[in-house]
């Protein structure tokens, strides 16, 4: 378990760097997800084959086609590409690395050798998963449907087609 | 009726929020209606209220500060309204408090200001601004009222400073003018000297006693302080500060002459009968603090002497109707001062009493004469106006009669040779400038009636006087004569009923039973005030010719010319304050102080700079300060 | 495992579900309306929809502020171990709730003309206004974490929500990505608190904050929730956001995100902070002191010359909330009532005379044109001379003049600072309201100065937002003048 | 079963927090700094499990909600049963739905930007500053 704990945060880690770095959005939303199943894995080993699938179907699956689907319609081609080249110089990648290698480090300090205890590896079945969410957690659940609300409304508002005044019927009617 | 005592400021208040939000939408009639009612009111409760307090009073037993047992007033009711903010340490509350003292107040100001507004609803009638002509109105009686009721220091410099606010705003009525703007700015501002002296010394009345509460400061000021210490006197100078910056007084009296700029019935209500009083009440009410610093009394009293001969001289040669009551005004409030400082509370209290009746009844005759006479103010371009306004004439005279104190006949009369007994018997050379003041009074006050209402016509009059004019001038007059019974002396076979009422509150002017002076200082005093009335008539009706001798060229112009300048106090301070204050300025450019504001003012626009530069909308620069401050923090838990 | 419900949880939870409901309903209305606008049912465009989904929204929001005392009666109540109904939420729910009603009814003011803004407004609203009302009411990382999430996600959209308006789409973007930046941050940190103590119950937080000093980790995982937090209200060196935000969103939406959500935060943060005793959590002590100090002296410095109206009173916002932490820090063990009742009072004035200042920027604006510039302000005295003199009433309220409401919570804060004898920060929260003066006093004056410039057109006022400014304005000065009632509230909320 | 520290855990979470942090500083194109903030949520779900996993309870829910008022259900203390607690995997199923709520709104903005400004470019949305 150990070894598959570590194998799997490497290349967790690895891809990672890799989707931050890439030119093409493309490329780096592959490297995401391979980021992502090693994140899952990683979640199975510490002991939720439930969060495991959703990291999977959630992350991996809808999220990302979300951003799938949002490269397709904007077309983003080598033109980006180019400009990514452009954009993402060596000095750019000096101040964000050092603040976040001192913030990493920090953080590294603290956490090296005082956590709390050792993972147990035990699983928590779905069933249990289910019954915490649907018990106590009962009402996160509804605010989470809220949260969900929100963005589902906020998102078709933002993602209307603008209609200016122009655009716009003398009947006062958007043209949708 | 006592729990009812709120109301009286209450009453112009609410007429206040009434026509500041709907008077524009108010037909005019309608807003007249609210301002008169609101006053009226007011002035039926505070009657209501007074002949209770009264009543209550006389059937109870308390030991009075005339017994010279306890110096503070000790009849009086107080009604807590709430508390505005209180923390361990320092409270304030909102309390009202009525002795005898703001009794007379509370009548006198709900009373001339119910005439006064009457008299503006047909004053004002053609003016663009009437709805808001009369929420100033009341809101400036309202705050005048929470001034003279307030039990808490604090409150109390509330109503004074609203009362200064109302000021500003009404001389400046007719913004648009830019000298009325200057003259509320100049009004502004000098009063404001001596109100940072009053908060000053309203602060060090806090830290050394511990409270503001009226009643509170006067009892532990008497208790912990002896006469003469250092505290009181200082206290009592700084308290004085305000009241001189209020009433007018030698040396802070050169914005009242400029105030003259706001409407008239402003003049009568603020300028004349109410809020230049504020300063004598402020005496009174803190008359313990006067007692316990005997310096400052005196200084109070040479402050009103030399006011008084001062402000005659310039009425005197003021040819500008409303500048000649202005300065007289001054010069009747010197009186107050000056009774005050000798000792003699009740008699500065009575003479506040005759002079708000008698010169609001001036102004407001000659408001309707400069109205009447197409706006003209120069008394030298009226005359003859006996025969066209024979109402005004009569009004006018009696007005005139109280001001010079026509002896026996007017009210005036009374409390002035009052004022002067006790000051004979006290400090003679107060006195002497009271009976010289006199004589001056009596002077320029049938100096204006000559030269108005006598001699040839030279602009005519239009209109006629309407009758809401017409009653207040009439009320008023009767009783500019008749307010004097209140308070006849014993002497002449009367009953001192204010005195003694007034005593409740106010230690009584001394035990002196010297007849003998009384009669001889009141035969003085009238005999210079018919010398005087005399020598008006003779100078400006039966030979008018005698008066311009007068400002033939030659020293006598000069003196004329300096005295009608207000002695040259304007262009005094010019050169002593404010032309040297500039030039400092210009000069000193590299002063050190300057360079220390200068320099913090630089720092801050340099730091305020700086910071813009933060805001320079990156997103990610946003965000890598965020990391930042995540860094640093987190830094100060590893390294802390 | 499982939860029995019982009536007084419903009880309790009443005032959230009406939201909450409302906003669903809202939503449905708005669709139905929509279908029957295009089959001619209704009237052609979107004005009567949006009409019916004010009307909505403000019955709504003042049901659930009816509905309180209600909840109340069933307080104190914990459902669940996420949600505490107790009298302290219910006051900054009621609070909240107002704010709210005053956001919608401005709104409603802003978007009268246009015919594509939509009802979405409402809703959104709506959600905001439950996230809010789930912050104050929680008890656990989750409810905070997911009572803060609903309300940011609503508050992205509010703030893009001219969609004809680049200024918004910049507000919306730099605000989501800042925001969820900094709510990743928080996570981690009740990732990290969590993995350490095992709980997650704030209140079992705070008892051992209160025992005894943590471990490192612990103080880590607070501090990187401090940054979510200081994120949203706004503190140094969290505040870069603000100005850019303020601007580019709606004026109505601004006075939201400037009361409504950082209300919700700090009721929060408060909660659980006062009558902790810092001097065992020294780090946290440090940092907070810095915050406080920092965001006074920065949000006054950056308001110093703002020629921009919206980001002026942005900046002042900065500086009124580190002035709201002197309160945090004022508590300890000894100060926590007075504390409470500074923050309350603070909070209150805050929330009128900032509603009421974005209240006026917002009846001269319209989605076509933001008023916000100082020359839309120059000689506004003449033009509009009421809605002037309102806004000039809410400045001296925001520089702590006497007689206005900001003067008694300014009053109370300071006594709560020199009680704890709290000298640097009851000395840096004089000098700054020195500064403060000065550029509320610039603009105040600027109201009456004539415009040099052409002075823009005078707009019609609409009524459902007079309505508004004319109540906060009353409040305003009654409060000011006569602060018992409100004391004697908070001195109930403090005893609950 | 051999066990993996929770510190160690942490540290990934610590790290990939870190990688998308850089992310979000360095990457001016609009997409990759929404990719980097998945990225930096992900990392704190992660750690909520972590965290869940060092903490067993038999009941934990009971435990949770009776903390405060039964001293007894020490924190800290390890109880015999090794299922950890689910508290942490609820946690990661609620930043689940707040990655997605982000990620949906955050794109609907990235279109607008597309259509509105052009670019998908961060640094051009500076017309606000000062």
């Amino acid at each position: 378990m150990e070894t598959v704990f570590y194998i799997s945060a490497a290349i967790a880690v690895l891809s990672t760097l890799m989707v931050v770095t890439r030119r093409n959005a493309v490329h780096a939303l592959l490297y995401l997800i391979v980021s992502l199943l090693a994140v899952a894995v990683i979640l199975f080993v510490l002991g939720g084959p439930m969060v495991a699938v959703l990291e999977v179907i959630v992350y991996a699956g809808a999220i990302m086609v979300l951003f799938v689907f949002v490269i397709i319609v904007l077309n983003i081609g080598h033109e980006a590409v180019r400009q990514e080249r452009q954009w993402l110089r060596p000095g750019n990648w000096i101040g964000p690395a050092l603040l976040t290698g001192v913030l990493a480090a920090e953080l590294v300090y603290i956490l090296a050798g005082r956590a709390a205890g050792v993972a147990s590896g035990e699983q928590v079945s779905p069933a249990a998963l289910g019954a915490s969410l649907f018990g106590p957690y009962v009402l996160g659940v509804e605010m989470a449907s809220l949260l969900l609300l929100a963005a589902l409304v906020g998102a078709y508002h933002l993602g209307r087609r603008t209609t200016t005044r122009q655009e716009q019927g003398s009947d006062g009617i958007d043209k949708r | 009726m006592r729990q009812l005592l709120w109301l009286i400021p209450a009453l112009p208040l609410a007429g206040f929020v009434i026509l500041a939000l709907a008077g524009r939408a108010m037909p005019r009639r309608a807003v007249a209606a609210v301002a008169v009612l609101a006053l009226g009111l007011a002035c039926a409760l505070a009657v209501g209220v007074g002949v209770e307090f009264v009543a209550q009073g006389s059937a109870t037993q308390w030991t009075s500060p005339a017994d010279g047992q306890s110096p503070v007033p000790a009849y009086a009711w107080r009604q807590s309204l709430w508390q505005w903010v209180g923390v361990d340490g320092f409270k304030s509350d909102v309390v009202l408090r009525l002795d005898s003292l703001s009794l007379v107040f509370v009548l006198v100001i709900t009373f001339v200001g119910a005439m006064i507004v009457l008299y503006s609803t047909g004053f004002m009638w053609g003016d663009d601004g009437y709805s808001r002509f009369f929420a100033y109105m009341n809101l400036f009686v309202a705050m005048m009222l929470t001034l003279v009721l307030a039990g808490d220091l604090l409150l109390l410099y509330l109503g004074w400073e609203g009362v200064g606010l109302c000021s500003f705003l009404l001389i400046g009525f007719w913004y648009k003018d830019p000298a009325n703007a200057r003259a509320a700015r100049k009004a502004f501002i000098v009063t404001r000297l001596g109100d940072t002296a009053f908060a000053i010394g309203l602060f060090l009345l806090f830290t050394r006693l511990g409270t503001l509460d009226v009643q509170e400061v006067l009892s532990r000021a008497a208790a912990q302080w002896p006469a003469g210490s250092t505290l009181a006197t200082a206290a009592a100078l700084l308290l004085l500060g305000g009241a001189i910056g209020k009433s007018a007084q030698l040396p802070l009296q050169t914005w009242l002459p400029d105030a003259m700029a706001g409407p008239t019935p402003v003049s009568a209500l603020i300028h004349a009968a109410t809020m230049v009083t504020a300063g004598v009440y402020l005496i009174a009410r803190m008359h313990v603090l006067y007692r316990l610093a005997p310096q400052v009394q005196l200084l109070v009293g040479i402050i009103g002497g030399a006011t008084l001969v001062y402000a005659g001289l310039s009425a005197l040669t003021q040819t500008d109707l409303k500048r000649a009551l202005a300065y007289s005004t001054i010069s009747q409030i010197g009186y107050m001062f000056l009774a005050l400082g000798v000792g003699a509370w009740s008699a500065g209290i009575f003479h506040f009493v005759t002079h708000a009746f008698f010169k609001s009844l001036l102004f407001l005759a000659a408001g309707v004469i400069i109205q009447r006479l197409h706006e003209e103010h120069d008394i030298f371009r009226m005359g003859g106006l006996l025969r066209r306004m024979p109402l005004v004439f009569w009004t006018f005279l009696a007005g005139a009669a109280s001001l010079a104190a026509l002896p026996l006949v007017t009210a005036g009369y009374y409390s002035k040779d009052l004022i002067l007994s006790e000051a004979w018997s006290s400090n003679k050379l107060l006195w002497s400038a009271g009976v010289l003041g006199a004589f001056i009074t009596a002077l320029y006050s049938f100096r204006l009636v000559g030269v108005i209402f006598f001699g040839q016509e030279k602009t005519a009059p239009r209109g006629r006087t309407p009758a809401v004019m017409a009653l207040p001038l009439v009320v008023l007059a009767v009783l500019a004569v008749a307010a004097g019974f209140i308070n006849v002396p014993p002497l002449l076979g009367g009953w001192p009923g204010l005195t003694r009422l007034l005593e409740w509150t106010l230690p009584s002017a001394g035990i002196h039973h010297d007849v003998a002076a009384e009669i001889g200082s009141s035969l003085a005093v009238a005999l210079t005030t018919l010398a005087g009335v005399a020598v008006a008539w003779l100078v400006y009706v039966r030979k008018p010719a005698w008066s311009e001798a007068i400002v033939r060229p030659g020293l006598r112009r000069l003196v004329w010319r300096w005295w009608n300048a207000g002695w040259g106090f304007d262009w005094l301070y010019d050169r002593l304050f404010v032309r040297p204050f500039v030039g400092l300025a210009r000069l000193n450019r590299d002063d050190f102080i300057d360079s220390f504001f200068d320099s913090v003012a630089w720092t801050s626009r340099q730091t305020h700079r700086a910071l813009s530069l933060t805001q320079n909308g990156q997103l990610r620069w946003y965000a890598m300060v965020m990391a930042l401050g995540a860094i640093l923090a987190l830094g100060v838990a590893i390294f802390i | 495992m499982s939860w029995n419900w019982t009536m007084a949880d419903a009880q309790a939870l009443l005032p959230l579900m009406v939201v909450s409901a409302a906003a669903v309903v809202v939503l449905l209305v708005l669709a139905c309306c929509r279908r029957a606008g295009v089959a001619g049912i209704l009237p052609a465009g979107e004005t009567p929809a949006t009409r019916i989904g004010a009307v909505l929204t403000v019955i709504a929001l003042a049901a659930a502020l009816a509905l309180l005392p209600v909840a109340g009666a069933a307080a104190p109540r914990s459902v669940t171990f996420l949600v505490i109904v107790d009298g302290y939420g219910l006051f900054f729910a009621g609070l909240l709730l107002s704010a709210c009603i005053a956001v919608a009814l401005l709104g409603h003011s802003y978007f009268r003309q246009e015919t594509s803004a939509g009802g979405e407004f409402y809703v959104l609203l709506l959600l905001a206004a439950a996230g809010a009302m789930t912050l104050v009411f929680s008890r656990h990382f989750a409810s905070f974490f997911l009572g803060l999430e609903i309300l940011s996600v609503s508050l992205y959209a509010l703030a893009a929500y001219n969609r004809a308006s680049l200024a918004g789409l910049e507000a919306g973007v730099k605000y989501l990505v800042l925001a969820a930046s900094s709510a990743s941050f928080l996570l981690l940190g009740m990732a990290f608190v969590y993995a350490k103590t095992g709980t997650m119950d704030l209140g079992r937080l705070a008892q051992l904050l209160n025992a005894a000093p943590q471990p490192a980790l612990v103080t880590v995982g607070l501090l990187l929730i401090m940054v979510g937090v200081g994120f949203k209200l706004a503190l140094v060196p969290f505040h870069l956001w603000t100005a850019d935000v303020y601007q580019g969103a709606p004026a109505a939406v601004t006075a939201f995100i400037a009361t409504v959500s950082k209300g919700a935060m700090f009721a929060l943060l408060m909660r659980y902070l006062v009558g902790v005793n810092f001097t065992l959590q020294y780090p946290l002590l440090a940092v907070l002191t810095a915050v406080a100090v920092g965001s006074m002296f920065v949000g006054n410095l950056l308001a110093l010359r703002q020629e921009n109206v919206k980001r002026l009173l942005a900046y002042s916002s900065i500086a009124q909330l580190g002035y709201l932490l002197v309160t945090l820090l004022a508590a300890g063990p000894g100060g926590r009532e007075l504390a409470i009742r500074a923050a309350g009072g603070f909070l209150a004035a805050y929330f009128i005379a900032t509603l009421g200042a974005f209240g006026v920027v917002s009846l001269l604006s319209s989605p076509q044109r933001e008023a916000e510039s100082f020359d839309d302000y120059r000689g506004l005295a003449w033009r509009h001379p009421v809605l002037a003199g309102v806004l000039a009433a809410m400045l001296l309220s925001l520089a702590g003049i006497p007689l206005t409401v900001g003067f008694i919570g300014k009053f109370y804060v300071l006594a709560a600072g020199v009680n704890a004898n709290l000298a640097a920060l009851v000395a840096a929260m004089v000098i700054n309201s020195g500064i403060g003066l000065y550029y509320y006093l610039r603009l105040a004056i600027a109201l009456f100065t004539p415009s040099r410039a052409e002075p823009p057109p005078r707009v019609a006022i609409h009524p459902a937002g007079a309505a508004v400014l004319a109540v906060l304005t009353v409040l305003l000065v009654a409060v000011g003048v006569y602060p018992q009632p409100l004391l004697r509230l908070l001195a109930a909320v403090v005893a609950l | 079963m051999a066990s993996i520290s929770v510190e160690s855990g942490l540290i990934l979470s610590a790290v990939l927090f870190g990688l998308g942090l850089i992310g979000v500083l360095a990457r001016r194109n609009i997409l990759f700094i929404l990719l980097s903030i998945e990225i930096m949520l992900n990392a704190a779900g992660l750690a909520f499990v972590v965290a869940g996993s060092a903490w067993q309870d038999e009941s934990p829910t009971v435990a949770a909600s009776a903390a405060a008022t039964e001293p007894t259900t020490s924190v800290g203390g390890y109880k015999e049963s090794t299922v950890p607690q689910a508290d942490g995997q609820v946690m990661f199923f609620f930043v689940l739905t707040m990655a997605a709520a982000e990620v949906s709104v955050g794109l609907a903005l990235v279109l607008r930007m597309h259509s509105q400004a052009g670019s998908l470019d961060a640094d051009a949305l500076s017309r606000m500053r000062g």
